[in-house]
């Protein structure tokens, strides 16, 4: 392979330019707004320490505000006006899809990493070329729930309450593959969760006495019928999706600690609370230098995490950086990356999707995610009729500092 | 006290005025379309990419004009409307691929369709209620999407109008040919509009707005006419609503939010509401204004709660200080003189 | 039966709620003849600041108060700076009538980003003021908690206190002269500015407490209030836009459709129900329930 | 009774508000030729009356006749093509149209092509057609040389000229005017006088009016409301001297 | 000086001149009828007098005082009291809150009962009528209405806008003698806008002819009656 004499566009030789669309206003806003100034913290602090190969990355960040009519907008002027090197983290799954068929990031083969999105759909390198997700698709989590209540919960009366959008039908699709039925399942429209409504939902549990029920929703969703849970006096076995489990949050929306406490999560990364985890310690010793001390919730944690990701990507792509030879790291050495996942890495020739598997855990009275059985025990799997084995994975300790070396 | 012309006379300035608004009519419209050719060869592609959405927002700002400026009716949920269109273009060409200039035409048809419905339930509603309805519709409408398997869900359909055919050459962008489709469309689009109110359709509209009373008593069927205006717009909505989603390659219910049917009714008010022409002012204010607004507060700087809300604020401000001091749109001299 | 019983708390809970953001708009409308979509900003900048009362006092019983004072004070400024204004310019031809659309349209955004600058996007919890805990009748709790019990009183306090102002007292009379029929209500001596600053005023506080009391059993966001806006507002148009009665009626028939619906139906047809419902009443009633009689048209 | 052919005729009239009742067995006949003037105080059922004959209030009783023949209580919009044309009490001209475009609008009816012609540009003809009607009804209110003029930026007797011209240009056989002198000054209304006596050469005029010199130079009979109900009618003279009339209505010293 | 006193006022409507440099004044407790064909303006005088429209030189006083550049409302309190032309009641409020809101401002209650029921002898029409919203009235009840809640305001100084427009005759002579009686017993300045010439003067104590927004001519009304060159030119007799 020949070495390109010029660098690519987006790369000089002191800089990395990356982009992000993100909504930082609107109804979503809350939590995702804080994903940008964190990744930038452990971007800044790679920086510090020599960036990659004497470069050093700034991130160009763009409000999308959850629209994907803006998300295209944004997108385009990322490419054509900012000329970045790369997309990383863009977050929403219709957001995304829009940008990658409008915007074409796979026909100007520019790289589209580590999107923040469940979607099975970019699972599919040939129609996505660019595109990598990171997390494990909704399907997969669902799987992986199920077999752990067919395992755990046998003979017990199941509750469901879904987003009525792709997120939850995602879902449903999993929880089929698993073989799970639900006796009672509770749909309610994105936008329209809230303590009024989230009363009919739990109504409607506990008419049908579901003993165990699993939240497939949003944080505020999670929240409103946490809450409302309790002031109706209703006693199940939750079970909280990766996405509405964030306890920081659930905290701010008003679930009180006694009504979290013993309820269950799935996650595919350690819990933002557990300093006792090396990569959690030292993104909060990043958080408190370069991010201002920001709450250390989950979306921090994703975003370091993410960061960490693009670090060892542009580092995968050499010294003479070009989009073509990021990508072919990423699916060369992608599944070697230090990465606070407690989840394998998929990645390989023709394989754009990241993390595989999810572990379970019980909220403590402090409101922290601790593994059921006192040890990590991810299961993985894929989006489709795949099994659902039990990981042997260990994780790659964290590198020196922090700092890469792939 | 009052100078009269002789018949012949005034009957020869009639025949020169309809001629002459006939061909300037055409001649701008002639023109606008040679400057788009030219301004498309020479602007770079991010440029051409927003073209394409000034285009699409000058269809949706001039449905708006026609209905709002003329028959006097408020809708705050052409963004549903807008959606209706998308779907139906979308699924005609999913399902029966039909080429892209029918699946516009069936984006027309099926909002117009809904639109007309709409109109007869909403026809003796005015002022607020009409308002109200609207809102609430477009609210209502674009989560329906998800129970409906066929329409996708929030994952949305995939609107693919294709690569530009070869002919066009090998520099010929995927957005300079979005930009294409849809700079014609808007030109076919604001020539029916701009034909339609200048016919009788446009007088009985504006007769009714002010006095629907005295225009029944000239024979104007206020309900059936205000219901036609719904129609004609709704159309004109669904025919943006398909041109917005070929730019972004999708239909998808969060492309079509409350937050889209207020752009477009505020587009319109920059345009000035019973200006046709004023609707392309009114785009590219739509357009740029976000890009000129983030821009500014990158370089104002400050912290990220600031920077990021400081769009929107100006935005807002703008937004504002334009019906303060600009209520009837951007033009700058307003024929209000009364003679005596 | 109990099933029934059950969804009609939720739906009066929830529609009170409605009722109170309804009552809001009507105030509005009734002074000055503007459907005010700022109401929600106005409201939320309120919240704000009982919110930062409540957690340097943990004290909602402060907040609340205060909140309302200044939801009246914001009121009464939006007037002042924006819709006299907006009266004296924008008064003529068709883009009169949405003029002030745009311009509270605008205002919710303006508000909204000082929020954000402020505040931050950041979900924040407000204190209860009593518990949310439903009544228990033996064993059965029931969806109707102390906190629901304390906005039904209020929304009834509050609707009261303003039908007594609009229907029997002189500033009633003028408020409704002022939205009229400004200019003959000056010639009757009416202080058509300040009535109508005043009438915002209410409004502001209504909104106020309507944000201060849905959002401890919620969060408060610089959005939180965006589906009250809306409910209220279709709460609004169903009750007709005129009448206080009306606007508590709208809301309490909105959220105990809502509640029926998603309870026998479908739990994720919110919006679309809306809608129906909406469509519904007016179909039967173009003017809303308590909507106007026709005006004489020659 | 009159051998002239009858246009309009109505049987027992009446109409409530609620618990009012503003009209009550009312009937008028209306000959071709003549001019009619329905007169009575304020509040009397004047405009009730229009309003009844042009769909704008509903009928509670009543029967109506149009050209020999009997003819539903017609909407709003059906006047036109029965022949109907009317004037509103005060002005209702469309303030931001030109006289022109009002008084086309007037001409409506005479418009061939629909929507799609319209929408293709395709209208010159119709458009034409209208104008030059148009502007023939403002040559006989001599208001053609201000066509192009935006009706807000009128003098107000003007704008009286420019709704008769609107009424007129459907060629109606009757023409119903509601206070075509209210609010104008002495020449004016000698003026109008002259035009009202020049239109009737073409159509049947039925007239409100409160000032009685006009009504009393271009009647040939007169119908006098009060509270609703008929209480005189007949040429002018007898009208002016029924002491009925004078109680409820003129006045004993006649203000004109 | 007492009354109303005019001085070299100028109002514009854009270009338009709509008064152009009028002088006149009314003594305390006069009729002053304001004659002039239409467009002379009559109406833009008022509008300027009461705070309606803002004025580009000139001086008026009541009673030494600048009624000019000061609300509407405020003037009505000063006793200066208009009713507009045509439609100067409030078709949305019934007809007894559209008398009410004459005597809002008013401390004195039991007076502005009292007034209120001078006001519905002087006009029974409007007693039976008193819950029907004012936009049932027919044009004459509306007239009434007006002047009645006018009435309410106790005025001392009251500007009538055409207050005969579209009113049925017997119904011109009961207004106008009851303008006349309200004069003379309560000593009230009126200044009467009027198309209707003849009726007008035979009421006022002094004619004020204007035309194209400047003064014709001023004197005692019975003197312009009789004028003949006045008779043929404005009064169209
Ligand atoms: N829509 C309505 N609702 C209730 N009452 C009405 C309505 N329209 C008219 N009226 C009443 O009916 C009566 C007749 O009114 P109408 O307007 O016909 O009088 P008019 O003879 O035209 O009087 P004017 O000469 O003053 O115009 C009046 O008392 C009026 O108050
Ligand atoms: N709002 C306005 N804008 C522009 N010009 C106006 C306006 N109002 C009145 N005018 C003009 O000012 C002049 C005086 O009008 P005004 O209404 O004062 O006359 P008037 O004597 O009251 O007439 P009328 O007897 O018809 O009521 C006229 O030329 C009129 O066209
Ligand atoms: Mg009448
Ligand atoms: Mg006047």
């Amino acid at each position: 392979q020949a070495f390109s004499v010029h660098a690519e566009t987006g790369v000089t030789a002191t800089q990395i330019k990356l982009g992000i669309t993100i909504p930082l206003t609107g109804s979503a806003a809350p939590g995702y707004s804080k994903i940008p100034s964190a990744m930038q913290a452990y971007f800044n602090y790679v920086n510090d320490n020599g960036g990659v190969y004497g470069r050093k990355i700034s991130l160009v960040v763009k409000d999308d505000a959850y629209l994907p009519t803006l998300a295209v907008a944004k997108t385009n002027e990322l490419i054509l006006k900012d000329k970045v090197f790369a997309v990383v983290g863009a977050l929403g799954t219709a957001n995304n899809k829009a940008v990658a068929k409008s915007v074409n990031l796979g026909r100007r083969g520019i790289p589209d990493l580590f999107v923040n999105t469940g979607y099975s759909g970019f699972a599919d390198a040939k129609k996505y070329p660019t595109t990598f997700s990171l997390f494990p698709s909704y399907i997969m989590e669902a799987k992986i729930m199920g077999q752990y209540i067919k395992e755990n919960f046998a003979g017990k009366k199941l509750g469901l309450i879904y987003q009525d959008d792709d997120f939850g039908t995602d879902a449903l699709v999993g929880f089929k593959q698993a073989g799970v039925k639900f006796d009672v399942s509770v749909p309610y429209a994105s936008g329209s969760q809230s303590a009024q409504s989230a009363q009919g939902w739990i109504g409607k549990l506990k008419a049908a006495g579901a003993e165990v029920v699993v939240m497939f929703g949003v944080t505020t969703a999670s929240g409103a019928a946490l809450a409302t849970a309790a002031a109706m006096a209703y006693k199940a076995q939750w079970i909280l999706g990766s996405v509405g489990g964030d306890a920081t949050t659930l905290k701010a929306v008003g679930v009180p600690a006694y009504v979290l406490t013993g309820a269950m999560g799935a996650s595919f990364l350690p819990a933002p609370t557990d300093t006792t985890d090396e990569y959690v310690k030292f993104f909060q010793g990043i958080n408190t230098k370069y991010n201002g001390d920001a709450v250390f919730d989950n979306n921090v944690l994703v975003a370091m995490n993410t960061a960490m990701m693009a670090v060892q990507a542009l580092r995968a792509g050499g010294k003479n950086l070009t989009h073509a030879s990021v990508m072919s790291g990423l699916e060369n050495s992608g599944s070697s990356f230090a990465s606070a996942s407690l989840s394998p890495i998929n990645y390989a020739s023709g394989v754009h999707v990241g993390y595989s598997g999810y572990w379970f855990g019980t909220y403590n009275s402090a409101g922290e995610l601790k593994p059921n059985g006192g040890a990590y025990s991810v299961y993985t799997t894929d989006s489709g009729a795949g099994a659902i084995v039990k990981s042997t994975f260990k994780r790659p300790a964290l590198p020196a500092n922090g700092l890469p070396t792939n | 006290m009052l100078k009269r012309k002789p018949t012949t006379q005034v009957q020869i300035d009639m025949d020169k005025n309809i001629a002459r608004r006939k061909i300037i009519g055409a001649a701008f419209f002639i023109f606008l379309g040679i400057a788009l050719y030219v301004a498309s060869n020479i602007v770079d592609e991010l440029r051409v990419y927003q073209g394409a959405t000034v285009a699409v927002y000058v269809v949706a700002i001039s449905s708006i004009i026609l209905l709002t400026g003329y028959s006097g009716q408020i809708s705050l949920g052409h963004g549903a409307l807008m959606a209706v269109g998308a779907y139906a273009a979308v699924l005609s060409r999913n399902y029966w691929n039909f080429p892209i200039p029918l699946t516009f035409a069936v984006a027309v048809l099926a909002a117009a369709l809904f639109g007309a419905l709409l109109g007869m339930a909403a026809g003796r509603l005015s002022g607020p209620y009409l308002a109200g309805t609207t809102l609430a519709l477009a609210v209502g409408l674009p989560s329906l999407a998800n129970q409906f398997k066929i329409l996708g869900g929030e994952e949305g359909l995939t609107y693919d109008v294709g690569f530009p055919p070869l002919a066009l050459g090998q520099d010929f962008t995927q957005y300079k040919w979005f930009f294409w489709i849809a700079a014609l469309a808007a030109l076919a689009a604001t020539w029916v509009i701009f034909n339609v109110l200048g016919s009788r359709y446009g007088r009985q509209w504006r007769a009714l707005r002010s006095n629907p009373t005295a225009a029944a008593l000239l024979g104007v069927h206020v309900a059936r006419s205000k219901v036609l205006a719904f129609t004609i717009s709704s159309g004109v909505a669904g025919l943006a609503g398909a041109l917005m989603s070929m730019t972004i390659s999708l239909v998808t219910p969060s492309a079509f939010p409350l937050s889209l049917s207020f752009a477009i009714v505020t587009g319109a008010v920059l345009a000035g509401v019973t200006l046709l022409t004023g609707s392309i002012v009114g785009a590219v204010v739509l357009v740029a204004i976000p890009e000129v607004t983030a821009a500014l507060a990158t370089h104002l700087g400050g912290s990220e709660k600031v920077t990021s809300n400081l769009p929107g604020l100006m935005m807002s401000a703008l937004l504002i200080l334009s019906v303060l001091f600009f209520p009837n749109g951007p033009q700058l001299h307003r024929r209000k003189t009364r003679k005596s | 039966m109990s099933r029934i019983i059950n969804t009609l708390l939720i739906g009066i809970s929830g529609g009170s709620i409605y009722s109170l953001m309804s009552l809001a708009l009507v105030l509005v409308w009734r002074s000055t003849r503007v459907v005010n979509f700022a109401q929600a900003g106005q409201a939320i900048l309120s919240t704000y600041i009982g919110y930062v009362v409540v957690t340097h006092t943990d004290n909602y019983w402060l907040a609340f108060p205060v909140a309302l004072l200044s939801g009246a004070l914001i009121g009464a400024l939006v007037d002042i700076f924006l819709i006299r204004i907006l009266a004296r310019r924008a008064n003529s031809g068709p883009v009169a009538a949405i003029a002030p659309v745009i311009a509270t349209l605008g205002l919710l955004g303006l508000i909204r980003a000082i929020v954000g600058m402020i505040w931050g996007g950041d979900l924040r919890r407000f204190k209860l003021p009593v518990t949310n805990h439903g009544f228990t009748f033996g064993h059965t709790t029931i969806p109707f908690a102390p906190i629901n019990l304390l906005i039904v009183v209020t929304t009834v306090i509050v609707m009261l206190i303003f039908s007594v102002i609009f229907q029997r007292t002189n500033l009633g009379l003028a408020l409704r002269a002022s939205a009229f029929s400004p200019e003959i209500a000056r010639l009757a001596g009416v202080r058509v500015d300040l009535t109508r600053t005043i009438g915002w005023a209410f409004a502001g506080a209504a909104g106020a407490i309507a944000g201060v009391l849905v959002t401890p059993t919620n969060y408060l966001s610089p959005n939180s209030l965006d589906l009250l806006l809306v409910s209220g507002f279709v709460a609004a148009v169903i009750g007709g836009l005129e009448s206080l009665i009306g606007a508590a009626l709208g809301g309490l028939v909105l959220g105990i459709s809502l509640a029926f619906v998603l309870e026998y139906i479908s739990s994720s047809l919110a919006f679309p129900v809306a809608f129906v419902v909406l469509m519904a009443v007016l179909l039967i009633k173009p003017a809303g329930l308590f909507g106007g009689k026709r005006v004489r048209s020659a | 009774m009159d051998n002239r052919s009858t246009l309009l005729s109505i049987d027992s009239l009446s109409v409530s508000f609620g618990g009012l009742k503003a009209l009550a067995n009312v009937s008028l006949d209306l000959h071709a030729g003549e001019v009619v003037g329905l007169i009575g105080p304020n509040g009397a059922g004047k405009t009730t009356f229009f309003n009844a004959l042009s769909g704008l209030v509903s009928v509670a009783s009543g029967s109506l006749r149009l050209y020999d023949q009997d003819q539903k209580w017609p909407q709003p919009h059906d006047l036109v093509d029965l022949g109907i044309a009317r004037t509103l009490q005060g002005v209702g001209l469309f303030p931001d149209l030109t006289v022109l475009e009002n008084v086309m609008l007037g001409a409506t009816k005479f418009s061939e092509g629909g929507l799609i012609r319209a929408a293709l540009g395709l209208e010159g003809r119709t458009e034409r057609k209208l104008q030059t009607l148009a502007m023939n009804a403002l040559e006989r209110v001599y208001a053609a040389g201000i066509a192009h003029q935006r009706v807000d930026s009128l003098p107000y007797p003007v704008t009286k000229r420019v709704a008769i011209a609107r009424a007129l240009v459907s060629e109606p056989k009757i023409l119903l005017l509601d206070e075509p002198a209210g609010g104008l000054g002495i020449q004016d209304i000698d003026w109008m006088n002259g035009l009202i006596r020049n239109l009737a050469q073409n159509c049947a005029i039925l007239l409100v009016e409160h000032h009685m010199d006009v009504v009393m130079s271009v009647c040939h009979r007169l119908y006098v409301l009060n509270f609703g109900e008929v209480i005189a009618s007949g040429d002018a003279k007898s009208v002016r001297e029924n002491p009925d009339v004078v109680a409820a209505y003129l006045g004993t010293q006649a203000v004109h | 000086m007492s009354g109303l006193v005019v001085n070299d006022l100028h109002v514009f409507h854009g270009a338009i001149r709509a008064v152009d440099g009028l002088s006149f004044s009314v003594e305390t407790g006069q009729l002053a009828a304001i004659i002039g064909a239409n467009g002379a303006g009559k109406t833009t005088l008022l509008r300027a007098l009461t705070g309606l429209k803002s004025v580009q030189s000139g001086s008026a006083t009541w009673n030494g005082e600048s009624m000019l550049r000061q609300k509407p409302e405020n003037l009505v309190r000063q006793g200066i009291v208009h009713v507009s032309d045509g439609k100067s009641v409030i078709p949305e409020l019934s007809v007894k809150e559209n008398l009410a809101l004459g005597g809002l401002w008013r401390r004195d209650k039991k007076d502005v009962a009292i007034v209120t029921k001078e006001v519905l002898d002087l006009f029974p029409r409007l007693g039976e009528r008193m819950s029907q919203s004012a936009d049932t009235l027919s044009g004459g009840e509306r007239q009434m209405l007006a002047i009645g809640r006018s009435l309410i305001s106790r005025p001392s100084l009251l500007l009538l806008d055409e207050p005969s427009l579209g009113l049925a005759p017997l119904v011109i002579e009961q207004i106008f003698q009851a303008i006349k009686s309200l004069q003379a017993r309560l000593n009230l300045t009126v200044v009467l806008v009027e198309q209707n010439a003849m009726g007008a003067l035979r009421i006022a104590d002094i004619g004020v002819i204007v035309n194209l927004g400047r003064l014709v001519t001023v004197g005692p009304s019975q003197e312009l009656i009789n004028n003949p060159a006045l008779r043929a030119a404005y009064l169209g007799y």
